[in-house]
This record gives C-alpha cells, sequence and structure tokens, in this order.
C-alpha cells in the first residue's frame, strides 16, 4: 500500500537516531512530519541526506506562535525514489531565534531561509549571503509575517 | 507634484511666432505627439499578459501608433500594468525623472489605481503617490477594449494639452 | 564659375580700396556694394541655370530627396510587412487608413521632443555623432551611378575604391558614440558593432575585387557596362552570396542586429540618444542599408541597365535601378520576420572561417574565367 | 581551453526591471567582455505580501490573491489553494467538477506554455514570428475560458467544494474545435522553432543542467524534466481526476534549453489530449457540494500539492479554528527555478547573448516567486 514506505521510513529512523528526533509521525498517505531538536537539527539533516536520499530540496517557511513563544522553521524535503513530503521541523524560543543555516546541506535552501530571515527574524548563522531577498532595500525593520507586526516598516 | 492647471506659456511664445500661425503649427504637433506615443517595454504587475495581448494580434494598438520601445530615453508614455510593490515604485519614479518633456503616465488596471484586491498589502504604492497619472485604466486585469480605450483617451488629452500649453515642447 | 571670380576681384578691390580710407574711394566703395545687392538675384539665376544638373543630382534622384523618401517608404513597408507576418495590421489610424503618414508623425514628435543630454557624457561627441552617421552612407550613395552620364561624383574613374573608402568610416561612429554616452550597454553595443563590421568588410572588399577584375576596371559605370551581356550574378555566384551576407551584416540587419540587440543590450550604442538626434539614427540605419544594397545592385544585378522601355534612356535606366531595389528590400526584410539573431562569436566564426575563404575561392574563379577569356 | 588566470576585469552590468529581457525583476551580471562569471536574481519587485493579506481573509475570499500570484496560469494556482482548504475541512468536490477543474487547468498549462514559447523565441531576436503567433493561438483558449467562467485571466471558478456553474450547452463541440485548431498551429510552431537551423544554433548546448545537479538544486516543472527527471505531481499524487485520464509525463534527457522547449512542446500535445478526453466522456451529476460561505475548519494543517505549468506548487495552511487562516505557507515553483538560473553560471561558460534564452528557458514568473 503507499503508506507503506512513509510509516517503515519512520519506524527505520525512530529505531537508529532516537536522541536526534523529538517526535516524528505520518500526519496522512505522502505526508511525514519530523521534529528536531534545535541543536541537532543540522545532523538530523545531513543523516535524511545522505543515507535516506532527501535530496531534493523543495523549500522552508516558519510558523510564528507568540501564545506559547515559539517559530517553527519548517524545512519541505522530498526524495526522488519514495516521492512523499517530508516536512522537518524545528522549534525555536520567539526571543532569540538563532538556527544553523541548512545551506550547508542543502545549498538550495539559500532563497528560502533570506526569506524566513527577513519575514520572521530568524538569524542563520553560516548563510552564503544574509541579505533581504523580497523587501525593499530600505525597509527600516519590522518582521511583516509575525503576528504582531503592526506596519512599523510602511513609509509613503 | 501637484500639475498646475494654469495657462502657461504656450510652446510657440518662446520662439515669438507671430499668432495666426499658432493654430496651424500646435495643430501639426498636437497631431504627430497624438500619433506617436512610444510607452516603455516595462510591465510591473499582474497584468502583463493582458498588455501582451493588447499589443498581440488581434487587439493591435500598433494601429493607433503604439509602439512598445526598449529604451526610455526615446519613450514618452509609462504605462504602469499591473500592481506596483514598495520597491518597484522606486523604479518607476527614476523612470519617470528620465524621460524627455512631454511624458505621459497611464495606470493600468485597479492595483495602481486604488490597490485592487492587494488593498491592504504593507509593500503596495498606488501610481499616484509617485508619478503624476493621466489616464487611469480601471480593471482587474482590463479588458484590451478598456486599455486600447484608455490609449485613445490619452490622444484625446495630448490634443487639448497642446493648445493650453501645459506641458511645453 | 567666372561669376565667382569678378565677385572675388570685386571684394578684393574693395577691400584695398578701403584701406587706402580716401573720401572718394569710400564712396566707390559703397556704389560697389549697391550694384551688388542690384545684381544678385541676376547673379543667382544665372548659377542656376549654367549648373542645372549637378543641382538636380545633389537635390533630387542619388541625393537628399530620394534618401530620405526612400527611409521614409522602407520604413513605412518594414512596419506593414512584419505586421503582416505577426498576423496584424500595423500602424492604420495615422494617415487615412494606410498609416502612410506614421512615420511622418513619428519624426516630427521626435523633433518636438526634449534631448536629454547625460551629464557625464562627452558633450560634443554625443551632439555630432548622430548627425555625422547618416551623412557617411549618403555619400556613398553619391557614388552611385544612375545612368551612362548620371553619376554625381565619378572620383575619376575610381568610384568602387572610393565607396569602400567612404564606408570605411562607418565602423569609427558607433565606437565614438557608444563611448561618448558613457552608459555601459552602449560600451558593449559600441565594441559589438566594430567587431561586426570587421568581420564584414573583408570578404567584402575580396569580392568586389573580383568584380573589378571580371569588368576590368575599377569604375562603376564600366562595371555596369560590363553587365550588359550577362549580369555579374551568375558567373560570380559565390560572390553573389557573399555579397548579399555582406549586405545584411554591413546594415546591422536582424540576424546580425547583434550592436543593437534589443533582449540584451537595450538598443546598444543608440540607448543614451533621445529626441532628434534618436532620429538620425534610426534614419541612418535605413541610409546604411539603402548604399548597401544600391551598390550590391550595381555590382552583381547590372545596375541601371535593361531594355529601353520609357523612351527617355535615362528614366528607363533610373526605372531598372528602382525596380531591382525594390525587389531586394522586401527580400531582406522578410529575413527580418524569419530568422532569429546571432550571437556575437557565432557571426565572427561566420565571417572569418566562411566568408573570407570562400570570398578568396571566388577570386580565384573569377581569375580562372579571366585567364580562360570566358567573358571578354 | 586554458583559460587565463589574470585576475578579469569583471563589469557588473544591471539587466534592471526596465529591460526588454527581464520581466518585473533584476539580473545583474557580472561580465568579462562577453564571457560570464556570476549571475545574481534580484527578485522582490512584486512581492505583495500575498501570504500576510490571506491571513485577513476568509477562506473563499483567499482565492482571488491566490490567483494572481502567476496570472498567466491561474487556475493551477487557484486549485492548488482549494484543495488545501478542502483537506482542511473534510470534504470531496463530486466527480464531475474534478473533471472539469483538470480541463480548466490543462487549458491554463497550454496558455503558460505558450507564454514561454512567444518569450524564448522573443529572448532570441526571433520577435515578428513566433512571439506574436503565441497571442493569437491564445485568443482561443481566451474566448473558451470566457464562454466557460466570463472572465479572460482570474476566473474564480475553481471554489472549495466543486467548480462554480456547470458547462455551458454545446461547449464540449467548442472545446474540441478548439483543439484541432490548435493541433495545427503547433506544428507550425514545431517547424518554426526547433527545426529552424538559426534558433537550434542559440539554443543547442545552451545552459546545461545536468540530472543529479537538477535534483540537488531543487529545479522543478520542464526545467527538471528537461534534465531526464520524470517527477511529476500529477502522476505521483494524482489530484483532481488525473488518476483515472492516461497521460504521459515527458522528459528530455539533454537538459539544456532545447530540451526544456521541447518538453513544453509535448506537454501540449499531452494537454490536448487530456482536455479532448476531458470534453469527450465527462461524467454527468452533480457540479458542487454545499459549502458553508464562511467555513470554520477544525485546528491543524492541510498541505496540497499540484502541478503548476513551471512546477510543483505547495500551499500548506495551518489551521486554528477560525473563519480566516492562521498561516499559509505557499512554495513557488519559480523561487526553485530562478535558484538554479542563478547557479547556471557555475555550471559552464555562459556568454552574454545567452543568458535571456537561458532565463525564458526556465520560464520565470516573477510574480510567483515573490509572492
Amino acid at each position: 500500500m503507499q503508506g507503506a514506505d512513509e510509516n517503515s521510513f519512520v519506524e527505520a529512523l525512530l529505531k537508529s537516531y532516537p536522541e536526534l528526533v523529538e517526535e516524528a509521525r505520518v500526519l496522512r498517505p505522502k505526508r511525514v512530519s519530523i521534529l528536531a531538536r534545535r541543536e541537532k537539527a543540522v545532523r538530523l539533516a545531513e543523516i535524511l541526506r545522505d543515507e535516506y536520499g532527501f535530496i531534493h530540496p523543495i523549500s522552508a517557511g516558519a510558523v510564528d506562535y507568540p501564545k506559547d513563544m515559539r517559530i517553527q522553521v519548517i524545512y519541505y524535503l522530498t526524495n526522488p525514489s519514495q516521492r512523499f513530503i517530508l516536512t522537518l521541523r524545528v522549534n525555536l524560543p520567539r526571543n532569540d531565534p538563532k538556527l544553523p543555516s541548512m545551506t550547508r546541506v542543502w545549498s538550495a535552501m539559500e532563497f528560502h531561509e533570506r526569506e524566513v530571515m527577513e519575514m520572521f527574524g530568524v538569524e542563520f548563522e553560516g548563510h552564503p549571503n544574509p541579505s533581504r531577498l523580497l523587501l525593499p532595500p530600505n525597509w527600516r525593520g519590522g518582521y511583516p509575517l509575525r503576528k504582531d507586526f503592526k506596519g512599523e516598516g510602511v513609509e509613503v | 507634484m501637484e500639475m498646475e492647471t494654469t495657462v502657461k506659456e504656450r510652446i510657440f511664445d518662446r520662439y515669438h511666432i507671430p499668432k495666426p500661425i499658432y493654430g496651424v503649427l500646435e495643430y501639426i504637433v498636437a497631431w504627430a505627439r497624438k500619433f506617436s506615443i512610444w510607452p516603455i517595454h516595462f510591465v510591473t504587475g499582474c497584468c502583463s499578459p493582458e498588455f501582451m495581448q493588447v499589443s498581440g494580434s488581434r487587439f493591435d494598438m500598433e494601429r493607433l501608433g503604439v509602439l512598445p520601445f526598449a529604451s526610455v530615453r526615446q519613450c514618452d508614455c509609462i504605462m504602469i500594468v499591473g500592481v506596483i510593490s514598495r520597491k518597484m515604485g522606486e523604479r518607476v519614479k527614476y523612470l519617470y525623472e528620465q524621460m524627455g518633456e512631454p511624458k505621459y503616465v497611464v495606470s493600468v488596471g485597479a492595483c495602481p489605481t486604488g490597490g485592487g484586491p492587494f488593498h491592504d498589502s504593507y509593500s503596495i504604492v498606488r501610481a499616484d503617490e509617485i508619478v503624476p497619472v493621466d489616464v487611469y485604466i480601471p480593471g482587474c486585469p482590463p479588458r484590451p477594449e478598456a486599455i486600447i480605450q484608455g490609449l485613445m483617451l490619452l490622444q484625446e488629452k495630448i490634443k487639448r494639452e497642446v493648445k493650453i500649453g501645459a506641458r511645453g515642447g | 564659375m567666372k561669376i565667382f571670380f569678378d565677385l572675388l576681384v570685386m571684394a578684393l578691390t574693395s577691400v584695398n580700396s578701403l584701406l587706402k580710407a580716401s573720401w572718394d574711394s569710400i564712396l566707390e566703395i559703397y556704389s560697389m556694394v549697391y550694384r551688388l545687392i542690384i545684381g544678385l538675384p541676376e547673379l543667382l539665376l544665372r548659377f542656376v541655370s549654367l549648373n542645372t544638373k549637378p543641382l538636380i543630382q545633389i537635390i533630387v534622384i542619388p541625393g537628399l530627396a530620394f534618401i530620405l523618401l526612400f527611409a521614409v517608404i522602407v520604413v513605412w513597408f518594414e512596419r506593414k510587412f512584419l505586421a503582416r507576418a505577426m498576423l496584424r495590421v500595423g500602424p492604420y489610424y495615422c494617415g487615412g487608413r494606410s498609416g502612410i503618414l506614421q512615420l511622418i508623425a513619428d519624426f516630427l514628435k521626435l523633433f518636438f521632443k526634449e534631448i536629454v543630454i547625460p551629464r557625464d557624457c562627452h558633450r560634443a561627441l554625443f551632439l555630432t555623432m548622430p548627425v555625422i552617421l547618416p551623412t557617411i552612407p549618403a555619400l556613398a550613395v553619391t557614388l552611385i551611378p544612375f545612368g551612362a552620364d548620371w553619376v554625381l561624383f565619378r572620383a575619376g574613374g575610381l568610384s568602387l575604391p572610393m565607396f569602400f573608402a567612404i564606408a570605411g568610416f562607418s565602423p569609427l561612429i558607433p565606437v565614438f558614440a557608444g563611448w561618448a554616452a558613457n552608459n555601459k550597454y552602449s560600451v558593449i553595443g559600441s565594441f559589438r558593432a566594430a567587431f561586426l563590421y570587421i568581420s564584414a568588410e573583408i570578404p567584402l572588399v575580396i569580392c568586389a575585387a573580383s568584380v573589378a577584375i571580371l569588368a576590368g576596371g575599377f569604375d562603376l559605370v564600366k562595371i555596369v557596362e560590363a553587365q550588359s551581356t550577362i549580369w555579374f550574378a551568375i558567373p560570380q555566384f559565390i560572390g553573389f552570396i557573399i555579397f548579399f551576407l555582406g549586405l545584411i551584416i554591413e546594415s546591422e540587419r536582424t540576424p546580425f542586429d547583434i550592436p543593437t540587440a534589443e533582449v540584451e543590450l537595450v538598443l546598444g550604442w543608440r540607448t543614451e540618444f533621445s529626441g532628434v538626434l534618436f532620429g538620425f539614427t534610426m534614419m541612418a540605419e535605413y541610409v546604411s542599408f539603402l548604399s548597401w544594397s544600391l551598390l550590391f545592385i550595381t555590382l552583381y544585378l547590372g545596375g541601371y541597365n535593361g531594355p529601353n522601355i520609357l523612351g527617355v534612356p535615362l528614366y528607363s535606366n533610373i526605372f531598372w535601378l528602382l525596380l531591382k531595389l525594390s525587389i531586394l528590400v522586401p527580400i531582406v526584410i522578410l529575413i527580418r520576420g524569419v530568422f532569429p539573431r546571432l550571437r556575437m562569436d557565432q557571426l565572427l566564426r561566420l565571417g572569418w572561417y566562411y566568408l573570407t575563404p570562400l570570398s578568396l575561392l571566388n577570386l580565384f574563379i573569377t581569375l580562372a574565367l579571366k585567364l580562360l577569356g570566358v567573358l571578354s | 581551453m586554458t583559460e587565463a588566470q589574470v585576475e578579469p576585469e569583471i563589469m557588473r552590468i544591471s539587466w534592471g526591471p526596465q529591460h526588454p529581457m527581464s520581466g518585473q525583476t533584476r539580473i545583474l551580471i557580472d561580465v568579462d567582455g562577453e564571457v560570464v562569471h556570476r549571475l545574481i536574481a534580484d527578485l522582490g519587485f512584486t512581492h505583495r505580501g500575498i501570504e500576510k493579506i490571506l491571513e485577513n481573509r476568509t477562506f473563499l475570499q483567499g482565492i482571488i490573491p491566490i490567483e494572481r500570484m502567476s496570472m498567466v496560469d491561474t487556475a493551477n494556482m487557484g486549485l492548488g489553494y482549494v484543495l488545501a482548504v478542502e483537506e482542511a475541512l473534510g470534504i470531496e468536490p463530486p466527480e464531475r467538477a474534478n473533471w472539469i477543474r483538470s480541463m480548466i487547468c490543462e487549458i491554463c498549462r497550454i496558455n503558460s506554455h505558450l507564454y514561454a514559447f512567444g518569450l524564448q523565441a522573443e529572448s532570441t531576436g526571433y520577435f515578428p514570428a513566433v512571439f506574436l503567433w503565441t497571442t493569437v493561438d491564445r485568443e482561443v483558449l481566451l474566448d473558451l475560458m470566457e464562454r466557460l467562467t466570463g472572465a479572460r485571466w482570474s476566473y474564480n471558478f475553481i471554489i472549495p467544494g466543486g467548480v462554480m456553474n456547470d458547462l455551458p450547452e454545446g461547449f464540449q463541440d467548442k472545446v474540441k474545435e478548439a483543439v484541432n485548431y490548435l493541433r495545427g498551429r503547433f506544428e507550425q510552431y514545431w517547424e518554426a522553432m526547433v527545426e529552424n537551423a538559426t534558433f537550434e544554433m542559440r539554443c543547442k548546448g545552451v545552459g546545461v543542467l545536468k540530472r543529479e545537479e537538477a535534483i540537488r538544486l531543487g529545479a522543478t516543472g520542464p526545467v527538471l524534466r528537461g534534465s531526464g527527471v520524470d517527477m511529476d505531481v500529477r502522476k505521483d499524487e494524482p489530484y483532481a481526476a488525473y488518476g483515472d485520464l492516461e497521460f504521459k509525463v515527458v522528459t528530455e534527457a539533454e537538459g539544456d534549453a532545447m530540451a526544456r522547449l521541447k518538453v513544453r512542446y509535448h506537454e501540449i500535445e499531452e494537454s490536448l489530449n487530456i482536455i479532448e478526453q476531458v470534453a469527450g466522456d465527462i461524467p454527468g451529476g452533480p457540479v458542487r457540494v454545499k459549502v458553508p460561505l464562511f467555513p470554520r475548519p477544525k485546528p491543524g494543517e492541510a498541505m496540497s500539492r499540484v502541478e503548476t505549468a513551471r512546477g510543483e506548487l505547495g500551499v500548506h495552511i495551518f489551521t486554528d479554528g477560525g473563519m480566516n487562516p492562521y498561516r499559509v505557507k505557499i512554495n513557488s515553483p519559480t523561487l526553485r527555478n530562478m535558484y538554479v538560473f542563478e547557479r547556471m553560471a557555475e555550471l559552464g561558460r555562459i556568454l552574454v547573448a545567452d543568458v535571456p534564452v537561458i532565463l525564458y528557458s526556465i520560464d520565470p514568473w516573477y510574480l510567483d516567486a515573490d509572492r
């Protein structure tokens, strides 16, 4: 059945690297979500890429939860042979959201991380080119996609 | 930059041409400018496929003498086609300042005119906040016939404007 | 010419008499100047009546009116013809349903447009280059014979090398203009223009040389006379094709309009010119196209000779030349509608690897023909 | 060819937003003479903040901004959002609605590939012939969509729960007519582009993207399939009616500009077959399931994948039980392809004249990259 390889992947991952993965589950056929610990996220990413064949990066995004003071960064990946979507999530505290950059593992994440940087204020260490991607260069502060964004950077 | 509507010195006052010849010369200048509006090859937003259809084969805007041109020096009309983001707004201002003097602006679509479906976005600029606009064309995206009607309105405006000398040659 | 001399004498005598500054000499000067003014209309009349022929040549046939009219008609024809290729109508409302006045409207609008001179450009060069640009090909057009004795500038029997000497200037202007405009696109465009012209000049010169050998002289009139039996396109078919390609390269038509490649370099070295200056550069493109196609016709398609159908030999000569021109121009414009643009290195490879050796081959073939005495 | 090790004097050209070649973006090129050393795509010129706007629109209102993300294939963009909303609400559109959705998406795909043809032709200076033929053929499709949905570009026709209303009578044979006309026209495109020697000289072997590079750099859509990888969401994860329509995924092996063009060409043939199958045997039945005007899905998240003309669009909706979505994350295909474009300068030797050909063989639509 389709779901077979997702479940088998999740069990294999939990069995071999339990300490890296906080929580891994299959949301629905073809959707797997893994919650990684913050400090071991890059280590888990390398393992996913080398051993489990997730070499095709799709994109990266983030969600802001002001109520429980956390920002969740999400990396969307897929495996050209099994072709289901894996969302690798990392929870970051809202006051100092720092994360080692994933461009070491997947160089295609550069654009997406720049976008998360300017939209959420998440700081990626080791990013090759941490400049603005979408917002205008003379944008005066204010992270638009955060829930408490009041439009500070807007000037006519 | 509000448009002075008072009657400024007419084009040919500078050359001290006797009055009776004014009418003929101005008519010729108006006719020439009317029939050769060269918009810049510059599309700012999501109405760009409609602008392509208008310069395409069925609704051919070259019938009116409107020929999209490549460089900003030779053009005399910016067609702001689609939504202008804040970053694009500065570019539109630079372009407007680089153009030769009889220059016109046509704002195509609901977004440059009044924000359209993105009216409450943090990175949207309306056309008249940055450049003085001559013709507004509603619609999201406006139909090709509406764009051509907007161009005809611009031609009418050019014809009247040369008479009152609002925009000198 | 005699009138000039006695005018000059009159002016000189009045000047030295003025130096003596005696009262009666001043009176004498006044009377002389008075007679000069009275004689002026009569003087002009005699001037015109004496040398009417060169005046007509300068103004009408190979001169200004012909070139400007050709530019207007070809631009209008090109816009309508290419519009037809794009399945649309082209300029329509501007001149009573045919759009013929569209070009006049465009030029008049450009005439009344503000000329924007960028601050950090070389002011003198920036203003003069577009004006010189159309004059050089226009000079070249004067060499073309429109009839056995209807040649404006005979160049003492050396009109073919004179044509290449004049046309040799044309690569310089884009380089100066591009440099004067001090804009990145212009600089790259002007260097490309220099590459393009050099890679096209050499094959053209060799093909023209082989035509001169076959005709036995450098004078264009003699070349045309030699073609009365058979057009040179047939014996020198390779040269014919090379010259046709060279014609398109030299006048920067589409498969080779790399210096002003719209997609990459906006308008190449013409980017910074606005208003009338741009009008001149646009016109210059068509004047150089006219000069090269006229040379192509005189060298390979038998210039002005053809059966005498209009009675007066001069009229039929001009008729035949214009007929051949009106066949050649649509073909070149059609090529613009059908072919995409070449890359710079592909053009240079074409110019150096293919055209030059082929033109040498053509030269050897003509020598062989000449030795075997097939033609003379 | 040994490159001289001297430090090349680099000149940076900027093909700004106002440039015949670049659409709504700025391409910075580090050039030494004609050789390109580095390409930088400066995006963001059409950033309208759609993800922020969607947070204060209800689920039904959200279709309008999403459809303006890529105006040329609006239905695919709208379908991505609608599928995610339907998954969040847990509703299933009826069978006939799925078939109509597939037909509209295929029409938009052809519409968008025509845009790609036109611009790739224009980038080689082939301006008059092919570029304006595409506007003629697009008029045929726009008339079809106007007859069905009333609008030329942004249809708002695909809504959660099905499709706005049924096919007008006589629409099926109008579709058949259009398909036959377009088939005839597309042979001319093949002769005009692939079999034209000069065009081939300009496109063959330009911007080669090998298979591993394409996967590693995250390419998608015709760019990925042009390098031999057969990843197509319509086959991997069939949505709408693609499960029971037969069509094959087109791939080319060379991975250069000409291969991407051929992929688009064959994809149009597949789309025409799909449209013909839908027009031929579309099942009867209702067109829409009753959905409240302001639906409130239960908290959670839903992600949909749709194969748009430019690649795989992913819409990830987070819901907190309210009328508006809590957060909508859009994975745009062009942003991924623009990264591939930037890396092209390092993969092989490119000349200034090749940059427009490569850029338009990737067929970018900057609005959906900037959201």
